[in-house]
């Protein structure tokens, strides 16, 4: 059934742009609000099908696929939840992805942020996710959530000596000294990965310029678009991957689908977010083509 | 009554009773996930009005209309008293009171604090702002207009000078030659997004030639030309060619925008997705 | 007299403020706070004097029945309401946020936010709009600019196949090096052309905006 | 407590334990000899303290050299503390936390009293360095400093660069501005985008429609607001001279007030006084997009024939050229805001890039104090130039002087 609308509301845009292509040929201009229309459905049919494009991993996000993967299980891995709710539609999907797959794999997690939104944000992480999704895991012996500090990278630059400096429970208040996966770690050397999922200031840059630089820890991260190309040049180096805006995250989640049977039908808010995306971005360069189409043979006829 | 009014009221109508249909459908589907009833009529309401809105801004792209002029002016009217409401609140109340009366900050039950009598500068300068609605006294709030230009002029001459200025141009001093070790290493990588030294080196001087003509391109007191013209127009390509990669890279983060709305008008209110 | 002491109050103020950077001291910190709080105070008053003009541009219309005066009513009957549940006097005047009315909240939420979100998502189809009309290869500035588009957009064309993570460095690469050169030049001049601007307004050379008698 | 002590006795086990395997044999036969936990390390030596320089007080620097036992001899020292009293023999308080391989610290307390960690200026205090290691009653304490004071200066000269540039810059500015009231004619060339706004106000008189002038989201302290409270000055006397329409939605407030006073200055000033109304130049509302909302209204039933954009804007920026260009108006726009920048090349007849806008002023005018201060600025840059190509070249050789000039460390 689905398929069916698929098949027809794809053929719709496939056939309008073909008419608009042939149109423009006689040097005629393409109204404004037939634009908007094609947006408008190239959004919403992928969103209303559930259409999602088949990603392929980039070596930068395969990158931390497989650090996480080829870690032995058990690993520490401390993920930061340094965004708020404004950026989350676009890395909460990372975010989301990084725990499910910490998870699965047997990690031990670490959540924290250098937001102050940061904090809910991980609790919220831990009630949508661990604990339906993974109810054998066990709050503080396989995962824990220590919350939000402020300070920004004066918190890092604590932590990279020794947590208990900054934090004395987790945001249940539980004691650090008392909770079974914080036996052996005394600061953020003993992590084995980290990651940092953020867009804005401290973020991961500061995660580099911090705690992975100093420390000699692996650290990945996802961020928002508009911060990515800034984090470029740290790659490969300073950074194992990186995943850049809704792009990135949709290509994590394809790799885990791809690998994991019981993530087969796991909430892709990442990949689903692709449809439109890329319809959106086809419907866009097409119209610039048929522009230029137009642009050309009106200038031919004047001649 | 013509033709076209009668049209628009058949549409008003339309649009009413689908309103009232969906707050119906949406408070029953509502209450069978067990909300208690008066909350969710209230809140099936707001959802089916939120989603209204929304269309009704969406109509803007068809034309100027009836309902788009509605939820513009209401956005207005709703938006100015909310920022009212915060400043007086959180500026007002919470930052000015305090320091000023206590008889005030226990009627508006916040902690006072240690009196100040600098405080009352600003409230004589807010209120010789206020002075400008009457028709004598308007060159009184000349004083406060002077206090905020003069201030602000000062301060952001220091700000810009110090960030935009000086860390910029500190920034552009950047090595020409990337750690010359002999023609292999320095042809070893070419990939782009790694730091081999041709990548680096050649990275290095687009960003030199680019700063250059960029600041020759906005130099006014010579006519472009000659050498000035040469080095200008690669001012302008290099500009026009950042602003074609900005607006390409923005077109995703505009596009998440449009499916976020899209995905409340398909799964808050009409429940189409899960 | 009316017009002197405004300007000599710009220059002061300017130069203490310039001044100010320059001295570490606590007097000079203590300065530099006092000031900026004083300028989020006067910030309040004026937010009465644009509400005042609101209304009564509004109250205008519909006194005078200007073309489409009926919808100021909305704008005031907006304004005031938010505005009697903001300050809600008699019922929720001890929370020193003003926000506990909940009509308030729903007013924001339901109101405030899906208009401004919607409004932010019209963008998706101008950026479509503007890039059809604009992106045409007129002269060869256009083209680049045409061009550089198409790069950064091609990221997404499926049909890309291999060639696709290649595109994908390209296209960081121009955002990087490129994208940081012009940047750079921009902000440079803008810098200057702030100082100097700046510099106008406190010598009192550029004083359009206090008046004339 | 007890099972804390139990805790940290077994990770000192574990540790020792660990150092040991993995270290090479020779040192683990010393070690298990020495049992290094008994002998106090060497301390810290060559203890200095000054009053932190270039900061508002309450802050002491302190530098020494590391224990000898630190990475070489026992290899015993794990790190240092700084501890602090207010008199020789009065208790000392720790000041850091464990620093690990430094030889510097800033002790920093808080400014005001009544604050926690306030540090009173003007105080004599005395410190020292304990080098710490593994075992917490194992260490060594470095001599008693003291008495050292902290207080505030009354320059900094970290930002002497600053300074001298501010100076430079005031130089040229009073320079040129001198020279052009002496009557010297300064060239400038055209700028398209400025020129057209002589022409826009014209042809919005021609079909007898008003003019939008948006001053955008820039509050009164952006000076790109500033620089186009200037430019709406020279629109508005034009408008007055031609007896066009003006519409000015505003929307911060204070820019709203600001804004007035220039229009109605403007127009005294073209003996127009008559004309001007109050309610040209109004209030809409404080929000981004709401404000966006009500200008799109006003672009669609007010039919402006020329929308002027100028000064601060964000994502909006590409909303309001659209609608404009649906409404059919000329469109001419100046921000300085770099990443809304392409969205008004696309769309607009005209763009002022960057610091055109602040440009614009200058040229509008014509006025020989305005253009002045134009030279100084492109002066300012050519000097710029100068001195970078300078600083390249003197790079290659080694020298970092220029570098280090524009490197604003404070």
């Amino acid at each position: 059934m689905s398929d069916i609308g698929l098949i027809l509301s794809i053929g719709v845009i496939v056939v309008g742009l073909l008419w608009l292509t042939i149109r423009s040929l006689t040097g005629r201009e393409v109204e404004r609000r037939i634009i908007f229309l094609f947006i408008g459905i190239s959004v919403a049919i992928p969103l209303l099908f559930n259409i999602t494009v088949s990603e392929k991993a980039t070596p930068i996000v395969k990158g931390i696929y497989d650090k996480v993967e080829n870690l032995p299980s058990g690993s520490k891995i401390l993920i930061s939840f340094d965004y708020g709710p404004s950026m989350a539609p676009e890395v909460e999907p990372m975010s989301d992805a990084f725990l499910r797959h910490a998870l699965a794999k047997g990690h031990k997690v670490f959540i924290m942020g250098l937001w102050a939104t940061g904090q809910s944000l991980g609790a919220a992480a831990v009630d949508k996710i661990v604990k339906p999704e993974f109810p054998d895991k066990v709050d503080g012996v396989d995962y824990i959530n220590i919350g939000y500090k402020a300070g920004n990278q004066g918190v890092l630059n604590v932590i990279i000596t020794d947590f208990r400096k900054m934090y004395a429970t987790d945001v249940n208040g539980v004691d650090l000294d008392s909770v079974e996966i914080f036996e052996n770690i005394r600061s953020l050397k003993d992590m084995d990965l980290i990651l940092c999922v953020g867009g804005g200031f401290p973020g991961i840059k500061e995660w580099v310029l911090f705690a992975a630089d100093p420390g000699n820890i692996p650290l990945a991260g996802g961020s928002a678009a508009v911060a990515t190309p800034l984090l470029y040049p740290y790659y490969p180096k300073q950074l194992i991957g990186l995943l850049g805006g809704i792009k990135g995250a949709a290509e994590y989640e394809s790799e885990m689908k791809k690998n994991y049977p019981r993530f087969a039908d796991m909430p892709t808010p990442g990949l689903n977010m692709m449809g439109p995306q890329t319809l959106a971005h086809m419907v866009v360069m097409a119209f610039i083509v048929i522009g230029n189409l137009s642009f050309f043979f009106a200038k031919r006829r004047k001649k | 009554m013509d033709r076209s009014r009668r049209i628009s009221l058949i549409i008003f109508a339309g649009i009413i009773i689908l309103f009232i249909l969906s707050w119906i459908i949406k408070s029953t589907t509502l209450l069978n996930v067990g909300t208690e009833s008066l909350l969710s009529i209230r809140d099936a309401f707001f959802i089916t009005f939120a989603a209204f809105l929304t269309l009704a801004i969406f109509s803007f792209l068809y034309k100027d209309n009836p309902y788009y002029k509605f939820a513009e002016h209401l956005f207005v009217g709703v938006s100015a008293a909310y920022w009212m409401c915060v400043g007086f609140w959180s500026t007002f109340v919470g930052n000015f009171i305090p320091k000023v009366s206590t008889t005030l900050s226990n009627f508006f039950e916040v902690p006072p604090k240690e009196f100040d009598i600098f405080y009352f500068i600003p409230l004589i300068l807010g209120l010789m702002l206020l002075m400008r609605l009457s028709p004598k006294g308007g060159w009184l709030s000349r004083w406060s207009l002077a206090f905020i230009v003069g201030t602000t002029a000062g301060l952001n001459l220091i700000r810009y000078l110090r960030t935009d200025f000086i860390t910029q141009v500190s920034n552009t001093f950047i090595p020409l030659l990337v750690d010359w070790n002999g023609i292999g290493p320095f042809f070893s990588d070419f990939s782009l997004s790694a730091s081999g030294q041709f990548v680096m080196t050649l990275g290095n001087w687009v960003i030199f030639i680019g700063v250059f003509s960029g600041l020759i391109y906005f130099f006014f007191s010579k006519e472009h030309k000659g050498f000035f013209g040469h080095a200008s127009r690669v001012g302008i390509w290099v500009l026009m060619i950042t602003f074609g990669a900005s607006f390409g890279y923005t077109v995703m983060g505009r596009v998440s925008l449009l499916v976020g709305r899209l995905t409340f008008l398909f799964k808050d209110w009409l429940g189409l997705i899960s | 007299m009316k017009r002197q002491l405004p300007l000599a109050m710009v220059f002061i103020f300017g130069f203490l403020m310039i001044i100010q950077y320059f001295i570490p001291h606590e007097y000079s910190e203590w300065v530099n706070a006092f000031l900026m709080d004083w300028m989020m105070i006067i910030g309040v008053f004026a937010l009465a004097l644009g509400l005042w003009s609101l209304t009564r541009v509004s109250w205008d219309k519909v006194r005078q029945k200007k073309p489409n005066w009926g919808y100021s009513i909305v704008t005031l009957a907006g304004l005031f309401l938010m505005m009697f549940f903001g300050f809600d006097y008699f019922r929720h005047f001890s929370t020193a946020v003003g926000s506990d009315n909940y009509m308030y909240i729903h007013f924001y939420r339901h109101i405030v936010i899906p208009i401004q979100a919607t409004m932010f998502s019209l963008l998706a189809f101008f950026i479509a709009s503007a890039a059809y009309r604009a992106f045409r290869a007129r002269s060869l500035l256009a083209t680049l600019l045409l061009v550089a588009a198409l790069v950064i957009m091609l990221r997404f064309n499926p049909f890309l196949g291999p060639l696709q993570p290649i595109m994908e460095e390209f296209s960081v690469w121009l955002l990087n090096v490129p994208n940081l050169a012009a940047k750079r030049a921009i902000v440079i001049g803008v810098g200057l052309g702030m100082v100097a601007t700046a510099l106008k307004v406190i010598l009192g050379i550029e004083r359009a905006y206090l008046g004339k008698d | 407590m007890r099972l804390k002590l139990l805790f940290l006795s077994c990770l000192l086990l574990i540790f020792i334990c660990t150092s040991a395997f993995t270290q090479d044999e020779a040192v683990v036969a010393d070690s298990l000899e020495t049992t290094a936990e008994t002998i106090s390390p060497a301390p810290a030596t060559s203890l200095t303290a000054i009053d932190k320089p270039d900061d508002h007080g309450h802050g002491i620097d302190l530098s020494w050299e590391l224990s000898a036992d630190d990475g070489g001899g026992l290899m015993s020292v794990m790190g240092y503390m700084i501890y602090r009293a207010t008199s020789p023999d009065g208790s000392y308080e720790a000041r850091s936390g464990l620093l690990l391989n430094v030889t510097a610290y800033s002790d920093v307390g808080a400014m005001n009293e009544g604050e926690n960690d306030y540090m009173p200026d003007y105080t004599d205090y005395y410190y020292k360095v304990r080098a710490l290691t593994t075992d917490s009653a194992v260490f060594a304490d470095s001599e008693i400093l003291g008495p050292v004071q902290s207080f505030g200066q009354w320059f900094n000269w970290k930002r002497l660069s600053v300074l001298l540039l501010v100076a430079g810059f005031l130089f040229l500015t009073v320079y040129f501005i001198q020279k052009a009231k002496g009557g010297a004619k300064l060239f400038v060339r055209r700028l398209a985008g400025i020129e057209a706004v002589d022409e826009a106000i014209g042809r919005a008189t021609e079909m007898g429609k008003p003019i939008l002038y948006v001053l955008g989201l820039g509050t009164a302290a952006d000076i790109a607001t500033i620089a186009s409270y200037t430019i709406l000055s020279r629109v508005a006397k034009k408008v007055a001279e031609y007896q066009t329409g003006l519409i000015v939605p505003c929307y911060d407030p204070i820019v709203m007030a600001i804004a007035q006073e220039t229009v109605k200055t403007s127009y005294m000033n073209a003996g127009r006084a008559d004309a001007y109304n109050e309610d040209m130049v109004y209030f809409v509302t404080n929000q981004q997009f709401a404000y966006v909302a009500g200008v799109n209204g006003v672009m669609l039933r007010d039919r402006p024939a020329t929308n002027i954009y100028m000064g601060k804007f964000y994502a909006e920026s590409l909303i309001l050229a659209e609608t404009g260009v649906a409404a059919g108006s000329i469109q001419i726009a100046g921000t300085d805001e770099i990443s809304q920048i392409p969205f008004f090349v696309v769309a607009c007849d005209y763009t002022l890039i960057g610091e055109e806008l602040y440009a614009a002023s200058a040229y509008l005018g014509k006025e020989p104090l305005l253009l002045g201060s134009l030279k100084a600025q492109d002066y300012a840059k050519a000097c710029l130039i100068f001195l970078a190509i300078i600083g390249f070249i003197t790079l290659m050789f080694g020298y970092h002087g220029i570098v280090d000039f524009f490197h604003v460390a404070g």
